[in-house]
C-alpha cells in the first residue's frame, strides 16, 4: 500500500519562497504560483494546483504539467497519471464553443441519447471530442444535478432544460452562429475564477 | 523463490494408449483444418508410430490429409484446427458441429483467435486495404468477388459460433498433448490434461 | 514476534503475527495464483487472484493483504474460489491481445502458466482486442502494450527500488496504460535509468529485453531479494542463483 | 464569540427580518435559475421599485424550495400570514405577485402552489428545514433560525463520549449510501490514538440522478460546518475537509463563503465559540470521479492522488488520510447533527422506523409529473412518494420501475410499490437507499437498456485497479449490449449472471461490488423482458435495435457418448 497511503511527501517540500518562475513570463503563472504558495508547495496539494492551471490556461498543455510537477518535486508521470485519472482536465485545447449533454439517468430516462446522437450526425464529431475547425466541443455528463429539468444541456456554462433533439440542434446551430446567448444566462454556473478560489 | 516460474514443459506423462482389439466398431475421426496454420495438423502427423495404433481404433473419415470432399454424418471425434475467419468457416464448423458426437477444439487457433485474430485490433476495413488492395499483391475483395469467401468482421475463436466438448490448446500442442487427448477420446475416456499440457502457445 | 495461530483448510498453522496470509500459506506449500504480488514489493491487492474465503467475513479477502491473526479460519480452495479464479483469468486474456505463440515470454510467462494451473483452457467472453501500440524506441527494452495486465510491478520496482518513477498509469479503467514520464516514447525518459528492474519484475511480456525473439525471454526476480536483504539487513551474499 | 453573542446575533436579526412587512423568497438555485428564475428576481425587483414597496418588502435569494420541475418557484412570507409558495413563475406572474398580493394582500391564486398538497404535506424536513427559508450566503439568516446553538452547546455543556453516544442514540446511519451506524463509526474514530485525526464530509455526488447534496450544500452549507465541527469536537479531531465534486462550483463557492463567514466571527477556527476546542475546514474540489464517492478513493484524492481504493482493513477509522484516523460522512448526515443535538436523540429516533431512523433526502425524477428534492420519514412506501409527493405518472401511463439508489441500486418493479423506505427494505428488494436518487420508469423504458445504461457508466468509472471489475464492467456491458442488438442467445444469460455474480463478490471496492447490481435486480425482476429479447427479437418498450442474429445459432445438443467426455473445465475444479 506503500504507493497510495505513504503519509510523507517523498521530498521534503520546499517552503513559500517557491521554486524558479516559469521562463515564459507568462502572467497566467503567476495564478499557479499562487495556490502552490497557499498550499506550501505540498504535494498533495496536486489536484488544487491542476484546477487551477486548467482554470488559467484553459487545458493542461505538457509545458504545464512539466512547471507543475517540477514546483512540487513529483515525477512526470505521476503527474501525468492524476491528470488522466479524472475526467475534469483536458488535455486537449476546448473548441471556442462547448455544449454538454448529461447523460445522468434522468436525462437518459428522458432519451438523451437521442440528442447526442443527433448532435454528433450534424456535427461529425463524436462526444468527448472538438470539431475540426475548433469552433465545438461536443461532451457528456455523467448528472448536472439538475435531474427535475430533464434531459439538460449546457451550452457555454448555460444550462438550457427540457430539450429535445430538434431544440437542441436549433440551439447549438444559433450558438456556432454568434447568436446572443439565451436571456437565462446565469453567473451561478461559470467555473470558480482562480483569484476566489 | 515462491515467484519461481515452474518449468512448463516436464517429461511428457503419456496416458498410453489402452488399446484392445476387440470386434467393437472402429471410431469415426475427422480433422478440420479452419483458418490456421496447418500446424497443429503436421504436430498430428508427427504422432509418428503412434499413428498405427490410432489406425487399430479410428478411422479417419474426413482430413485435409485424407481427400474426402464432404464432412460425413456421424462422426464421433473431430479436431477441428484454426480460428473461423470467413463464411466458408462458418458454415463448416456449424455442419461439423450437426455431424459430430465430440468437437475438440483443437490448437491455439480455434480455442483462442489466435494468430489470425491479430486482424481483429486492426479492422476488417483496414486490413483489406493494407494487405490486398495497396500492398503488392492487389486481389479482388471478397464481397466483390464471389470466389472469395467474404471475411466476418472478426475472428472468432471456434467456441464462439459452435458449442465445443474438449480444448487442446497449444500452438501447435505437442504431439504428446494430442495423444493425451485422442488416445481417451477414441476409447471414450475422459480428456485429464496436467496444467503443463494444456498452456497456451 | 508473537505467534498466533490460524486454521487453514481445517489444519491448525502457526504464523507470526503481522505475516501476512500469502506468504503464510506459500510456507505451508499451499500455492495460490498472484499476479501483482511480488516479495520485496508493496503489495497492491488488485489482481484478485489470491482472495480466500474467512469464516466470519462476508466478503472475500486477497492473501497478500490480509495479515494473519490469532484466530483466523481460512479456506483457500473451495469451489466458489476456483472458479473466480478461472473467471478471473478468462477476464484477463480477454482483455488484451495475448497471443502467447508469438510472444517473447511464451513458455516462461506468469499469466500463462497461472491460466494453466487453474485449468483455464478457453475464454467465454468475448475478446476486446484492442489496439494497442508497441514502444520499442528504449535502446535496451520493449514495452508492449498488448501484453500489459497493468499489476503495476513495473511501477512499484520503479518507485520503491531504484526510486526513479519512472512508470504510472494513465487514465482509467479498461483505458488504463503505462506510462513512462509524460507519456513519452520510454526511449526518451529522462528520469529512466536504464536499469531494466522493470523488465526483470514484469510477469508477462509486456516489458522485454530487446532483441527478444519469440519465447526467448526469461526473467530474474531474485535480484529483488538480494537488493532488499542488503538494505534491510545489510547482508550482501553473492550467491550464484544471483550471478546469472 | 461566545453563547450569549450567538443569541444576540440571532435576535438581531430576526428583528431585522421582523421590520419587513413581507419578504419575498426567490429560490436560486440551479433548476429554477434555468426555469427564467433570475428575470423572474428581476421582474420582482421592478415591481417592488415601481410601486415604492422597498422599505417594506426584502428579497432574498435562496437556495432549493424542493419542487424543481415547477421552477422557478417562489415564496411569499407576510407578516402574520401563512407562507404562500408560488410554482411557475414568470416575470408577469412576478410582477403581478408584487402589485396583487404584495400591495393588495390579493394572492394571485392561478399560481399558487397550494401548502396542503401532499407535496408538502407528506415530507417532513430536518435536514432541508433552511433550505429554500435563508440566504445561503447569510450567517446571520443561518443563525437567526438557530445556527451554531448545537455546536456552541456541546462545546459547554457535552463531553466527546457523550456526543457519540447521543448520535447513537438517534439511530442515525449513514446518508451515503451504506447506512453504517453513525455514532458507532464516530466512536471508533474517538477511541483510536492518535496525535492528529480528521474529518471528512464526503461531497462527491457522483450518483447519475442525485442532487440532494449539491442542493444541501448550495442551501444551507452552514449547517454541514456545523455538524462537521460537532464530529470533530467528538472524535478529537482539529482538521476537517470537504470533498465537493468538481461539477458543483456554486456549491464550493458557497461553503467557502460560508467556512470565511464562520471563522471571522470566531465559530469556526482557533478556540471557537470561546472553548478550547479548534476545528478548520478545508475544501477540496473533486474532478471528476465517480470512485472517488468510495472512502479510501475519496481519500487518496484529497491527498492529490489518483482516486484508486486500497483494501480495507485497515478501515479509516484506523488509518485514513496521511495514516491518520479519519471520519467519513456524507454531507447529508453531517445535516442532521445539529437537529440532533438540538432536539435530542429520542426526538429523532422517534421519526422513522425500528431500523432505519429519521428522514432522508431523495432526488425524484424521470417520468413523474413533480421532479424535485424531497425529505420524508425512513418507512414512507414507495407509492407515496411516487403517486401522492410525486404526482403520479405523466399522462396516465403505467409505472414500470423505480430505480434506487444509482447505479449501485437497482430496478423495483410495480408490485413492490407498497414497500416502506427504508435501508432493509430495499436490500431485500436487492437494491439500496443509496443516496436518495429516485428514478422513476414508465412502459417506454426498457431494464434491458438501462441496465445497459448504468453498466456502461460504471465501466467508464472503474478506476482500472482489480481486474473483475475493469474487465468485468466491460463484459458485462458487451454482454448486455449483445442481447440488445439481437445476437445474443439464452446461454449468454447464463455467462451474463454468472459473471454478475463474480463481479460482486470478487471486486477490491464498492463500486465493482455494486456495479452488477442494476443487472442483477432486472433479471430478478424483468427476466420476461430479457428473454422475450433474446428468444422473440422483441423489445416492449420499443428502445433497442435487435437488428443482428446471434452468431452460433441454437445448438440441437448432439447426442452424448455413451460414457460421458467431460469437459476439461469440470474436471479440473480441484
Amino acid at each position: 500500500m506503500g504507493v497510495l497511503t505513504d503519509p510523507k511527501p517523498r521530498v521534503k517540500p520546499r517552503n513559500a519562497a517557491g521554486g524558479q518562475a516559469h521562463p515564459s513570463g507568462d502572467p497566467r503563472f503567476k495564478l499557479i504560483d499562487r495556490t502552490l504558495k497557499r498550499f506550501s508547495y505540498q504535494q498533495d496539494a496536486l489536484i488544487e494546483v491542476l484546477h487551477t492551471a486548467q482554470e488559467a490556461f484553459g487545458f493542461l498543455e505538457d509545458d504545464l504539467l512539466v512547471y507543475v510537477a517540477h514546483q512540487l518535486k513529483l515525477p512526470l508521470s505521476w503527474v501525468y497519471g492524476v491528470a488522466t485519472f479524472y475526467h475534469f482536465f483536458s488535455l486537449a485545447p476546448q473548441g471556442e464553443h462547448s455544449c454538454i449533454i448529461c447523460m445522468g439517468t434522468a436525462c437518459y430516462v428522458k432519451r438523451a441519447a437521442e440528442i447526442v446522437s443527433a448532435l454528433q450526425a450534424e456535427f461529425g464529431v463524436e462526444a468527448g471530442n472538438t470539431t475540426a475547425d475548433g469552433k465545438l466541443s461536443l461532451n457528456t455528463a455523467r448528472c448536472l444535478g439538475s435531474c427535475g429539468l430533464a434531459p439538460v444541456l449546457v451550452m457555454d456554462g448555460d444550462v438550457v432544460a427540457r430539450q429535445t433533439p430538434e431544440e437542441a440542434l436549433a440551439r447549438v446551430r444559433e450558438l456556432l452562429l454568434g447568436a446572443a446567448r439565451t436571456p437565462e444566462a446565469m453567473s451561478e454556473l461559470t467555473p470558480l475564477s482562480a483569484t476566489e478560489a | 523463490m515462491p515467484n519461481r516460474i515452474e518449468p512448463i514443459h516436464p517429461e511428457p506423462t503419456l496416458p498410453g494408449a489402452k488399446v484392445v482389439i476387440s470386434n467393437a466398431p472402429k471410431v469415426r475421426l475427422a480433422t478440420v483444418w479452419l483458418g490456421g496454420c496447418s500446424g497443429c495438423h503436421m504436430s498430428f502427423l508427427d504422432l509418428d508410430e503412434k499413428l498405427l495404433d490410432l489406425a487399430e481404433l479410428a478411422d479417419l473419415v474426413y482430413s485435409p490429409i485424407a481427400d474426402i470432399k464432404e464432412f460425413p454424418h456421424n462422426v464421433d471425434v473431430a479436431l477441428v484446427e484454426g480460428a473461423i475467419c470467413n463464411n466458408d468457416h462458418l458454415e463448416l464448423a456449424r455442419q461439423v458441429r450437426e455431424r459430430s458426437k465430440i468437437v475438440v477444439s483443437f490448437g491455439d487457433c480455434a480455442v483462442t483467435g489466435n494468430v489470425p485474430s491479430l486482424r481483429n485490433a486492426l479492422g476488417l476495413d483496414d486490413v483489406l486495404t493494407n494487405v490486398y488492395h495497396e500492398g503488392p499483391g492487389k486481389a479482388p475483395h471478397g464481397s466483390a468477388d464471389h470466389v472469395m469467401p467474404q471475411l466476418l468482421p472478426k475472428v472468432l475463436p471456434l467456441h464462439q459460433v459452435v458449442q465445443v466438448d474438449v480444448f487442446l490448446p497449444g500452438c501447435p500442442p505437442s504431439p504428446e498433448r494430442i495423444w493425451a487427448a485422442v488416445s481417451s477420446l477414441i476409447v471414450g475416456d475422459a480428456v485429464i490434461l496436467e496444467p503443463a499440457m494444456r498452456t497456451f502457445g | 514476534m508473537a505467534v498466533v495461530t490460524l486454521t487453514i483448510n481445517d489444519e491448525l498453522v502457526s504464523a507470526q503475527e503481522g505475516q501476512t496470509l500469502l506468504s503464510v500459506l506459500r510456507e505451508h506449500g499451499i500455492q495460490l495464483p498472484t499476479l501483482c504480488h511480488l516479495d520485496g514489493l508493496s503489495e497492491r491487492g488488485g489482481c484478485r487472484l489470491c482472495l480466500v474465503e474467512i469464516a466470519g467475513n462476508n466478503k472475500l479477502q486477497p492473501a497478500c493483504v490480509t495479515p494473519a491473526v490469532e484466530g483466523l479460519v481460512v479456506r483457500t480452495h473451495s469451489d466458489r474460489l476456483v472458479k473466480y479464479r478461472k473467471m478471473i483469468l478468462e477476464l484477463l486474456f480477454s482483455e488484451r491481445n495475448h497471443v502467447c505463440a508469438v510472444c517473447v515470454m511464451n513458455g516462461n510467462c506468469e499469466l500463462q502458466w497461472e491460466a494453466a494451473k487453474v485449468g483455464m483452457d478457453h475464454v467465454r467472453y468475448d475478446y476486446l482486442n484492442p489496439s494497442l501500440p508497441v514502444d520499442a524506441s528504449h535502446e535496451r527494452f520493449t514495452l508492449d502494450h498488448n501484453r500489459c495486465i497493468l499489476c503495476t510491478r513495473c511501477v512499484r520496482v520503479c518507485d520503491e527500488i531504484e526510486g526513479a518513477h519512472v512508470w504510472d498509469l494513465m487514465g482509467r479503467g479498461a483505458n488504463s496504460m503505462m506510462i513512462a514520464d509524460l507519456n513519452r516514447p520510454w526511449g526518451e525518459s529522462q528520469s529512466c535509468t536504464s536499469c531494466g528492474k522493470c523488465v526483470q519484475v514484469c510477469p508477462t511480456g509486456a516489458l522485454a529485453q530487446r532483441g527478444s525473439s519469440v519465447a526467448e525471454m526469461e526473467k530474474q526476480h531474485d535480484f529483488l531479494r538480494w537488493i532488499l536483504d542488503g538494505r534491510e539487513k545489510n547482508v550482501w551474499e553473492y550467491t550464484d542463483a544471483k550471478s546469472n | 464569540m461566545n453563547r450569549a453573542d450567538l443569541a444576540a446575533m440571532a435576535q438581531r436579526e430576526q428583528d431585522r427580518q421582523d421590520a419587513f412587512r413581507c419578504r419575498v423568497l426567490c429560490c436560486a438555485s440551479t433548476p429554477c435559475l434555468s426555469s427564467g428564475g433570475t428575470a423572474v428576481r428581476e421582474a420582482i425587483e421592478k415591481a417592488i421599485k415601481d410601486g415604492d414597496l422597498d422599505a417594506d418588502v426584502q428579497v432574498v435569494s435562496t437556495g432549493c424550495m424542493g419542487p424543481c420541475s415547477r421552477g422557478p418557484v417562489v415564496t411569499l412570507k407576510m407578516r402574520g400570514a401563512e407562507d404562500v409558495v408560488y410554482e411557475q413563475v414568470t416575470p408577469e406572474a412576478a410582477t403581478r405577485i408584487i402589485q396583487e398580493h404584495v400591495a393588495k394582500n390579493e394572492p394571485v391564486k392561478e399560481f399558487v402552489f397550494p401548502n396542503d398538497a401532499p407535496f408538502f404535506a407528506k415530507q417532513h424536513k430536518v435536514v432541508l428545514a433552511n433550505s429554500g427559508q435563508i440566504d445561503p450566503e447569510s450567517l446571520e439568516d443561518y443563525v437567526a433560525r438557530g445556527g451554531y446553538t448545537a455546536l456552541a452547546h456541546v462545546l459547554r455543556e457535552m463531553k466527546p463520549d457523550e456526543v457519540c453516544e447521543s448520535i447513537t442514540r438517534s439511530g442515525l446511519r449513514g446518508r451515503g449510501g451504506a447506512g453504517y451506524p453513525t455514532g458507532i463509526k464516530w466512536d471508533l474514530v474517538r477511541k483510536s490514538q492518535s496525535d492528529k485525526k480528521y474529518v471528512v464530509a464526503n461531497g462527491d455526488e457522483g450518483d447519475p440522478g442525485a442532487y440532494m447534496d449539491r442542493s444541501l450544500m448550495e442551501s444551507d452549507p452552514h449547517r454541514i460546518l456545523e455538524g462537521m465541527a460537532i464530529a470533530g469536537y467528538a472524535v478529537g479531531a482539529e482538521q476537517g475537509f470537504i470533498y465537493v465534486r468538481g461539477e458543483y462550483p456554486v456549491a464550493a463557492k458557497r461553503l467557502e463563503r460560508a467556512i470565511r463567514a464562520a471563522e471571522r466571527r470566531g465559530l469556526l477556527g482557533s478556540r471557537m465559540v470561546d472553548s478550547q476546542f479548534n476545528f478548520r475546514i478545508d475544501i477540496r474540489i473533486g474532478a471528476g470521479a465517480f470512485v472517488c464517492g468510495e472512502e479510501t478513493a475519496l481519500m487518496a484524492s484529497i491527498m492529490g492522488k489518483r482516486g484508486q481504493p486500497v483494501p480495507r482493513p485497515p478501515y479509516p477509522s484506523q488509518s485514513g488520510l496521511w495514516g491518520k484516523p479519519t471520519l467519513i460522512n456524507n454531507v447529508e448526515t453531517f445535516g442532521s447533527i445539529a437537529p440532533i443535538i438540538l432536539n435530542k436523540a429520542e426526538w429523532f429516533a422517534a421519526i422513522g422506523t425500528d431500523k432505519s431512523k429519521g428522514t432522508k433526502i431523495f432526488a425524484l425524477a424521470g417520468d413523474v409529473n413533480t421532479t424535485g428534492l424531497i425529505e420524508v420519514p425512513m418507512g414512507i412506501t414507495l407509492r407515496e412518494i411516487v403517486y401522492d409527493i410525486g404526482g403520479g405518472i405523466p399522462d396516465d401511463r403505467a409505472f414500470k420501475a423505480v430505480q434506487t439508489g444509482g447505479p449501485s441500486g437497482g430496478c423495483i418493479p410495480a408490485q413492490y410499490l407498497d414497500t416502506p423506505v427504508d435501508y432493509e427494505s430495499l436490500r431485500a428488494l436487492g437494491s439500496i437507499v443509496g443516496s436518495g436518487g429516485l428514478i422513476i420508469m414508465d412502459e417506454r423504458s426498457c431494464m434491458v437498456d438501462v441496465a445497459k445504461f448504468f453498466l456502461d457508466f460504471c465501466a467508464d468509472e472503474s478506476c482500472g485497479k482489480c481486474a473483475p471489475c475493469r474487465v468485468g464492467t466491460v463484459q458485462i456491458y458487451k454482454l448486455l449490449d449483445k442481447i440488445t442488438r439481437g445476437a445474443a442467445t439464452l446461454a449468454d444469460l447464463e455467462t451474463l449472471r454468472e459473471l454478475c455474480v463474480m463481479v460482486q463478490e470478487t471486486s477490491l471496492c464498492g463500486l465493482g461490488q455494486n456495479a452488477p447490481n442494476p443487472v442483477v435486480s432486472t433479471l430478478r425482476y424483468f427476466y420476461d423482458e430479457y428473454e422475450a429479447h433474446i428468444r422473440k427479437h422483441k423489445c416492449a418498450a420499443g428502445v433497442c435495435a435487435l437488428n443482428e442474429k446471434p452468431m452460433s445459432p441454437a445448438v440441437v445438443a448432439p447426442p452424448r457418448p455413451k460414457r460421458k467426455v467431460a469437459r476439461l473445465d469440470e474436471l479440473e475444479a480441484v
